[in-house]
């Protein structure tokens, strides 16, 4: 049943993609964005059952390459995915509907509906894809349809930003290909089911695993490989971005645990510190230049790869765990990193949708010309809160339960685990502690300087609310956020179910009644519905004391902000620079990473500057040496050849006639 | 004196005539020149068929009186005698470097068909050296004279030695044969007297070096 | 889930310190009075301020939004929900599922999180430029208070708060230098969270016209002074009630919950002289050079790791 | 069956005549009438073959003595080559019937006769080698196409490409001396030019007669050491660069060693690495050379020298025994006859519409004619192999056999690495033209673009639909073989 929902979910996709591309602008949008909505709902109705009983389904039909089967399962993890890809591009494209006919009308809006749903297809399909090849296929499938919405815009930097995601999305796909194949060369085929159980030797394992996290990493957006996501998703048009960012990084993360998990299956210690490692480093370096950000849409990039690096983490723990044969620690760190992907894809997407909302009333990406917007555009406002309290871990949301969930893998760990990672854990806790404080200020920079003060141009004194559709977009995201946060206790069993199956099956007990715990209530114990409660509950004591006071208080009035006597006039407002400006003096040493890796890659985009003058003078090196002198020496030769055509068929004659006698002379020798 | 000593004596007489139309100053001339040659070269078949009893040599003679002694002299007579080139260069060799240098060839003739072991024709050595000399006097003809139409005159002596050469050896051949012989040579000449006259309309000369424009 | 009687005694604590909140503001006032050798005001003025506030009109700024005027609830609503889960009166956290090591951090990222954002808010010059120093400020500490609440956790064996105060209360874990380094830094970090006078910054008066609360007037002043106030006790109480916990009784008898009271109150006490003589006798720093002192916190909570690792 | 292979050899070259003598207007109407039959009849003859379960099957035409000469071999691989060869060639006559025209701003000309007569005689000659038999068959049909190529590219008849024709025409023709030391070897050793005659020479004798091959499929497939004739020859027409230089005469060379390779069973490992340490030498020689190119038809002939490579690496990896490999080129070849004759149809068509061929100077193509844009991006992801188009499949294969060879041979590896990284480098490169040509506001050539004839529409149209499914039917085709 659920592989039937989700052929369904697919089929409707591609459908109403096709189908937008015929008919004419508006109704093309109008299509492609309902198809998107029902086969939203057809992905969660086919992973839902799979997440309740983590029954495994699949398929395996003899597609047209003998080489490789066209398989199918939908297994926990995936089920996993495709709930949340299908929730994601569920509210994306309600929010499309009039967004694109607003934004981008006349400019083929069509065919941005065709390539969102190709690109969630694709999406769903690299989740649910027990094939090498086919996984390959759509992998590329989903970077190809996101390079064309990434260059949307057509305008110079939406095009160099297109380039350099596809060209480090096609190189990571082509390292993950060669991980693939050795494993192929290993087993013999190319199905997953044989991965899965493939007695790889040590080397080629470690070499196979370095393979994917660089591949995956490149595509998931970890600090080395993630120089192209800060500037491809604020290209891309907003609802796209929020897919970009939402999901498709997360693909990235689901590509590492399959290989680094499921096929590999993690036995060796140091590629969950790697993986650690790595996480804690896009976490902080993530966050710190995501504060330096004048642009919106760069700024949330840079903090999807703060959130990707809590991801891996969450992954890196797992592994270590896993390794280190605690069970119930490796359930835990990858019940932390699959929750944390799943929050993340929420408020980032809502965040995005957001500035989207903003952008098309301001027109321009950059938090200076914006200004106060809360009372403009207040539902707007009120979801970006929510987003941006999510994604700073702020109880009782979900972004602080998955991000709760972390820190207790990495107590565990450091609790029990051996030398090397005792240390490594309370670092990462620490650098973790650090982004969380950072992300804090970020957002408060974020949403003070974008909704809260003053408006600080004419297009933000001039702004309304946005169109219902895109609010429903929002709230509908807004509404999860609140729900996976409170509802932890009925989420994390189904996420930690998941987390299990990857582990080998062992039920470790995350949640009981109202309580959420990492494996035994002793270690801690956290309830986000009781947290929630008390604060509304709380918040009812200082309104009773004002409450008491109130008859004898005057009405309350307004007046000009105070600035020690002079006229407040809007340059005094913090600018998003200024408020950032102590982090850049106190953490100078983390922006010079930064400046010396520009330094070096100028200094490479120069060497090959001389590549093509070199290569231009290769290829007439071949004329000049090896050509020319045969030409002239065949010339010299016909010169001298010349003499015996003297023209005078006199001469023909007698040559003919010696012709003859030499020849009676040969045969009668 | 017997029938061989008459062919042998006929033969003898070819190289003269071969020699006359080399040396002919006009184009006319030459033809006549030609026309006299096949003549005697008739006779040789006639005398030849008498000694050897070949009776298909007289369907021979007869068919080479018609077309050579007859036509193509004819032809030859009618179209080139019209032309002549007054800038011609005179010729290089004298006349009597050119009957030398047939002595010459005849010598060598001889020596080579005596070295030969012809069972059928022993006793025609000397008219079958005779051909063979004809044929390289052709040769000399067309290599010495500068004039083009000396060397068609050049050609029709080869090929009348070779017939001389056919028919001495070959003598029981079937007329076919010879009429294939004949309708070469006729096509030929009517080929290269057409060549000529375009040549001559074309570049206003006969003179074979002016020619050297034609190489590849 | 927590009983009855704990839900009691949760929520009870938490009035009793918002009660005791002014009360210590107060005399935090008088004691530097007394470092000045003049008379101060007298330990209840703060409650006469606060009384004085909530009677006066609200004068709002032009600016100003939903947030500007939602700070002063929020901050005191989490800052009581931080009280009713500290193990003052008891060696267990009265209701467990909030009185978590990580929740308590990220409830006080909560509170900093909403002064900063009313502090843009507002729409004043001071207030942002005293908002992004508080945010400034919460990225040097986190550090701090993130690692050493670590490695008190490590040597509990657990994160829950009452736990962590069970193994600091029994001092003979065998790692006494861990936990003395642990009290250090823990210490430190409650300080410099207090906003005493060398780690003002985001109130600093003379420069800042007191920072975010700059726009506030009338009740919404009232409150966030009290929220200020209730914040520097649930400091106090943290490093009394978690690192200092003797005299507390393991089970919530009558009796001794009683006499842990009256050592929680004696504690205070010598913990507010201490800090008030500091606070007194440091002259202000300029802001770029905190993060020297914020480092030198974090070596103290590193040499904590260090020492847990090693297990001294 | 049998006369349904002759029909595909003789209808072209009986085209070619009549085309020859038919009146000017006429030639291009007759020229295509003759390219559909030969089209249907390999389509007949590929359903019949399929029809009678695959049998391959080798008929002697013409033997003098014991030596066969000449021979037709009917099997998958040469059924599947040609019906890519005579699909093409269909394509280019209709294409050419439009592109010759005096609209053409790039070339007006009038379309001359000797044109179609000599597309036909080399539709004639590419059939005829993709069913020899026999190495002097081969050699016959690959002096042919040489032939046809100079005629072809010297059509326009200015200096450069007349230049160009001859130049093509010496070094293809040294190429071909391989062929004759080849035979002269085969007909020494065993007396006959038949290819299964390979099999039963000693492992000294195969090395000589495969490096003989190798170096005339070098010369014709315009490999390293004889490379350099190819991007002159782009001074030719669009349609015949499309059909010569890029899908038919370029795989003759691959073709003809392919051949060898399955003639001769067990292959002397020496000519595997030759052939994998050239071919990847080519590569990176033909991949350093794109970034000087501006000219678009240069950039394309060096991309069909480095997907040449691919080929023969491929080939020389089967040689360490891996057969998926073997169909993996053979795939490729199929692959990228569709693909890169696409990417040269799309060359003529913006030569057609705004007289350049200088790529700084196209941009904005998608905006102003989409249906060339959408051509242009499906022909360069389907040669760089991205998926979902044709050439991602048939690298894919290639790569997985490389693996599978690495696995007992690991020396292998650097040279697969090296290709990987070199088809990523192009897929670089190409996605940076795409960038810069097709997307973005048109440039002032772009926007004075004329409307493109419907005939070059149509055929562009059929090829992006096939750069979409070559990769299947071939796979599916090559695969399915009845075990």
């Amino acid at each position: 049943m659920p592989l039937g929902l989700f052929a369904l979910s697919i089929g409707l996709y591609t459908v109403s993609a096709v189908a937008s591309l015929a008919v004419s602008e508006r109704t093309g949008g109008r299509i492609a964005a309902i198809g998107a909505v029902l086969g939203a709902l057809a992905g969660m109705g086919a992973a839902a059952p799979v997440l309740a009983d983590g029954q495994a389904v699949a398929v395996t039909l003899a597609g047209p390459f003998p080489f490789a089967s066209f398989a199918l399962r939908l297994d926990g993890l995936a089920a996993l995915m495709v709930a949340t890809i299908a929730l994601v591009s569920a509210a994306a494209a309600l929010f499309g509907i009039t967004y694109a006919q607003e934004e981008y009308a006349g400019r083929g809006v069509g065919v941005m509906g065709f390539f969102m749903n190709l690109f969630v297809a694709a999406m769903m399909m690299v989740a649910v894809a027990d094939n090498a090849l086919w996984f390959i296929v759509f992998f590329e499938l989903m970077s190809l349809a996101s390079f064309f919405l990434v260059t949307f815009e057509q305008d110079a930097e939406a095009i160099g930003a297109g380039w350099l995601y596809f060209v480090i999305a096609h190189a990571g796909s082509m390292l993950v290909l060669i991980a693939f194949l050795l494993l192929f060369a290993v087993t013999g085929s190319l199905d997953f089911a044989a991965f899965r159980g493939a007695a790889v030797p040590a080397s080629t394992a470690s070499i196979v695993f370095l393979l994917a996290l660089f591949g995956f990493g490149a595509k998931a957006g970890m600090i080395p490989l993630h120089v192209w996501l800060p500037r491809a998703h604020p290209a891309a048009p907003s609802h796209a971005s929020a897919l970009l960012s939402g999901v498709m990084v997360k693909i990235g993360a689901f590509g590492i645990i399959r290989v680094g998990v499921e096929f590999l299956g993690a036995r060796v210690l140091w590629w969950g510190l790697l993986v650690l490692a790595f996480g804690a480093v896009s976490t902080l370096l993530g966050v710190a230049y995501a504060l330096m950000q004048h642009d919106l849409k760069r700024l949330l990039a840079y903090h999807t790869v703060e959130n990707i690096g809590i991801i891996l983490m969450g992954i890196g723990i797992g592994m270590v765990g896993i390794a280190s044969g605690q069970s119930s620690l490796a359930v835990i760190g990858f019940l932390a990193a699959l929750y944390h992907l799943v929050n993340h894809a929420v408020f980032k997407s809502l965040l995005f949708l957001g500035a989207g909302a903003v952008i098309t009333r301001i027109g321009s990406k950059d938090m200076g010309r914006m200004g106060g917007l809360l009372r403009a555009m207040p539902w707007t406002a009120v979801a970006f809160l929510i987003g941006a309290l999510a994604i700073c871990a702020l109880p009782p949301l979900n972004g602080f339960v998955s991000e709760w969930f972390t820190y207790q893998s990495l107590f565990i760990a450091a609790l029990h685990g051996s030398a090397l990672v005792r240390l490594a854990a309370p670092l990462s806790a620490v650098m973790l502690g650090i982004a969380g404080a950072l992300a804090a200020m970020c957002f408060v920079k974020a949403f003070g300087v974008t909704f809260a003060g003053e408006a600080r141009s004419e297009p933000a004194k001039a702004a309304t609310e946005v169109s219902w559709p895109m609010l429903a977009g929002m709230g509908l995201l807004a509404a999860s956020c609140i729900l996976l946060g409170i509802g932890a206790p009925i989420m994390a069993p189904l996420v930690g179910g998941v987390a299990s199956s990857l582990v080998g099956g062992s039920t470790t007990a995350v949640a009981d009644g109202v309580l959420v715990f990492p494996g035994d209530p002793a270690i801690g114990e956290l309830s986000t519905p009781l947290i929630a409660i008390l604060l509304i509950g709380l918040a009812g004591v200082p309104l009773l004391i004002t409450a008491l006071f109130a008859a004898r208080r005057p009405r309350r009035r307004s007046s000009a902000v105070w600035a020690c006597g002079y006229l407040p006039d809007a340059q005094m407002h913090v600018s998003a620079g200024g408020f950032a400006e102590p982090i850049r003096v106190l953490f100078r040493p983390l922006y010079g990473v930064r400046s010396r890796a520009a330094r070096g890659l100028a200094a490479a985009a120069d060497r090959f500057a001389a590549v093509p003058g070199g290569a231009a003078r290769a290829e007439e090196l071949w004329d000049r040496l090896l050509l020319a002198p045969i030409g002239r020496g065949v010339q010299a030769a016909g010169e001298q050849l010349q003499v015996l055509q003297g023209g005078d068929f006199r001469v023909y004659c007698l040559y003919i006639v010696a012709a003859l006698i030499v020849l009676l002379a040969v045969v009668t020798v | 004196m017997t029938g061989l000593q008459l062919v042998n004596g006929l033969a003898s007489l070819l190289i003269v005539t071969s020699l006359l139309v080399i040396e002919a100053r006009g184009a006319a001339q030459s033809a006549l020149y030609y026309a006299l040659q096949s003549l005697v070269l008739v006779l040789v078949f006639l005398a030849l068929a008498a000694t050897v009893d070949a009776p298909r040599l007289f369907a021979w003679a007869a068919i080479a009186f018609v077309t050579k002694v007859v036509l193509v002299p004819a032809i030859m007579y009618r179209t080139l005698g019209r032309m002549s080139d007054p800038t011609l260069a005179p010729r290089r060799f004298g006349l009597a470097w050119t009957i030398i240098f047939a002595a010459a060839v005849v010598a060598v003739c001889f020596a080579v068909v005596s070295a030969i072991h012809l069972p059928g024709a022993a006793t025609l050595k000397p008219a079958l050296a005779i051909s063979l000399a004809h044929f390289f006097l052709g040769l000399t003809c067309i290599v010495i004279q500068r004039n083009l139409l000396k060397q068609v005159f050049g050609f029709c002596l080869m090929e009348n030695g070779s017939h001389l050469t056919l028919a001495l050896m070959a003598n029981q051949a079937p007329e076919l044969v010879e009429i294939g012989l004949v309708t070469d040579a006729i096509f030929a000449v009517v080929v290269m007297v057409i060549i000529a006259t375009m040549i001559r309309a074309k570049l206003q000369t006969l003179d074979v070096g002016q020619l050297t424009s034609l190489r590849g | 889930m927590p009983t009855i009687g704990q839900w009691a005694l949760g929520l009870g604590q938490a009035a009793a310190l918002l009660l005791l909140a002014p009360l210590v503001s107060g005399f935090c006032r008088v004691l530097r009075a007394k470092i000045h050798t003049r008379t101060g005001p007298g330990v209840l003025q703060d409650y006469r301020d606060i009384l004085k506030l909530l009677k006066r009109q609200e004068v709002l700024p032009a600016g100003a939004g939903i947030v500007f005027r939602a700070t002063p609830f929020v901050l005191m609503a989490s800052l009581l929900l931080i009280a009713t889960a500290l193990p003052v009166l008891t060696l267990a956290s009265p209701i467990e599922p909030v009185g978590n090591l990580f929740t308590f951090i990220y409830l006080l990222a909560l509170v900093r999180f909403f002064f900063a954002l009313s502090g843009i808010d507002s729409g004043n010059a001071f207030a942002g430029i005293g908002a992004s120093r508080e945010a400034t400020m919460g990225a040097l500490m986190e550090p701090v208070l993130v690692l050493a609440l670590f490695v008190a956790a490590l040597l509990a064996g657990s994160t829950d708060l009452g736990r962590i105060s069970v193994s600091f209360s029994s001092l003979a874990g065998g790692s006494i230098g861990a936990q003395a380094a642990v009290i250090a830094a823990v210490a430190f970090a409650a300080f410099v969270e207090m906003g005493k006078v060398p780690y003002d910054m985001a109130e600093a008066e003379q420069e800042l016209q007191d920072g975010p609360l700059t726009e506030y007037s009338g009740p919404g002043l009232a409150l966030l002074k009290w929220s200020v106030g209730l914040k520097q006790v649930v400091m106090a109480a943290i490093l009394i009630g978690v690192f200092l916990p003797y005299g507390a009784p393991a089970s919530a008898s009558i009796g001794g919950m009683a006499f842990a009271a009256l050592a929680f109150m004696v504690k205070l006490v010598v913990v507010l002289v201490i800090v008030g003589v500091i606070e007194n006798g440091a002259a202000r720093s300029r802001f770029f050079l905190t993060s020297r002192a914020t480092w030198a916190g974090f070596g103290i909570a590193s040499l904590a790791l260090v020492f847990y690792l090693v297990g001294l | 069956m049998t006369n349904l292979a002759f029909a595909v050899i003789l209808i072209p070259f009986a085209g070619a005549v009549v085309a020859g003598l038919s009146p000017e207007p006429l030639s291009k109407w007759t020229a295509q009438l003759f390219a559909l039959i030969t089209f249907a009849a390999a389509l007949a003859l590929a359903f019949a073959f399929d029809a009678a379960g695959r049998p391959s099957l080798v008929l002697d035409l013409v033997t003098f003595g014991d030596a066969v000469l000449l021979g037709i071999t009917i099997d998958p691989i040469s059924v599947l080559i040609i019906l890519a060869v005579v699909g093409v060639g269909l394509l280019v006559c209709v294409y050419s019937a439009a592109y010759l025209s005096l609209e053409n701003r790039e070339h007006p000309d009038r379309g001359r006769r000797s044109y179609y007569a000599w597309l036909m005689a080399f539709i004639g000659a590419m059939a005829g080698l993709v069913f020899a038999s026999t190495l002097a068959g081969q050699l016959l049909f690959f002096e042919l196409t040489g032939v046809c190529s100079w005629a072809l590219i010297g059509y326009y008849q200015d200096q450069s490409s007349l230049r160009a024709a001859t130049k093509a025409m010496v070094v293809t023709h040294i190429g071909s001396l391989g062929l004759y030391v080849a035979a002269a070897a085969l007909f020494a050793a065993t007396g006959t030019f038949a290819l299964s005659a390979i099999g039963q020479l000693d492992d000294t004798m195969k090395t000589v007669v495969l490096a003989a091959i190798l170096f005339a499929a070098w010369g014709k497939s315009a490999q390293l050491p004889m490379q350099m004739w190819l991007p002159d020859a782009m001074a030719a027409p669009t349609p015949i660069s499309a059909y010569l230089h890029a899908a038919a005469m370029v795989k003759v060379g691959v073709y003809v060693f392919a051949r060898g390779l399955l003639a001769a069973g067990a292959v002397p490992q020496t000519i595997g690495w030759l052939g994998a340490v050239m071919a990847v030498a080519t590569m990176v020689y033909g991949f350093l050379l794109y970034f000087p190119q501006q000219d678009f038809k240069r950039l394309l002939a060096y991309s069909t020298i480095t997907q040449l490579s691919y080929i023969f690496l491929a080939l020389s990896i089967s040689v360490f025994g891996s057969p998926l490999a073997f169909e993996g080129a053979i795939a490729h070849v199929f692959n990228h006859a569709f693909a890169k004759s696409l990417f040269f149809f799309v060359a003529g068509a913006l030569a057609y519409t705004t007289g350049t061929r200088l790529l700084p100077e196209l941009r904005g193509i998608l905006a102003q004619a989409p249906l060339i844009g959408v051509g242009f991006c499906a022909a360069a992801l389907a040669v760089t192999g991205v998926p979902p188009f044709s050439g991602f499949f048939s690298k894919f294969a290639i790569f997985a056999g490389g693996f599978q060879a690495a696995a007992a041979h690991p020396l292998l590896l650097p040279l697969l690495v090296i290709a990987m990284a070199e088809s990523v480098g192009s897929f670089a490169w190409f996605l940076q033209w795409v960038g810069r040509s097709v997307l973005g506001k048109p440039s002032p050539k772009v926007a004075a673009a004329i409307p493109l004839p419907a005939a070059m529409q149509g055929v562009l149209l059929i090829l992006i639909i096939m750069t979409l499914c070559s990769g299947e039917i071939a796979a599916s085709w090559l695969g399915g073989r009845p075990s």
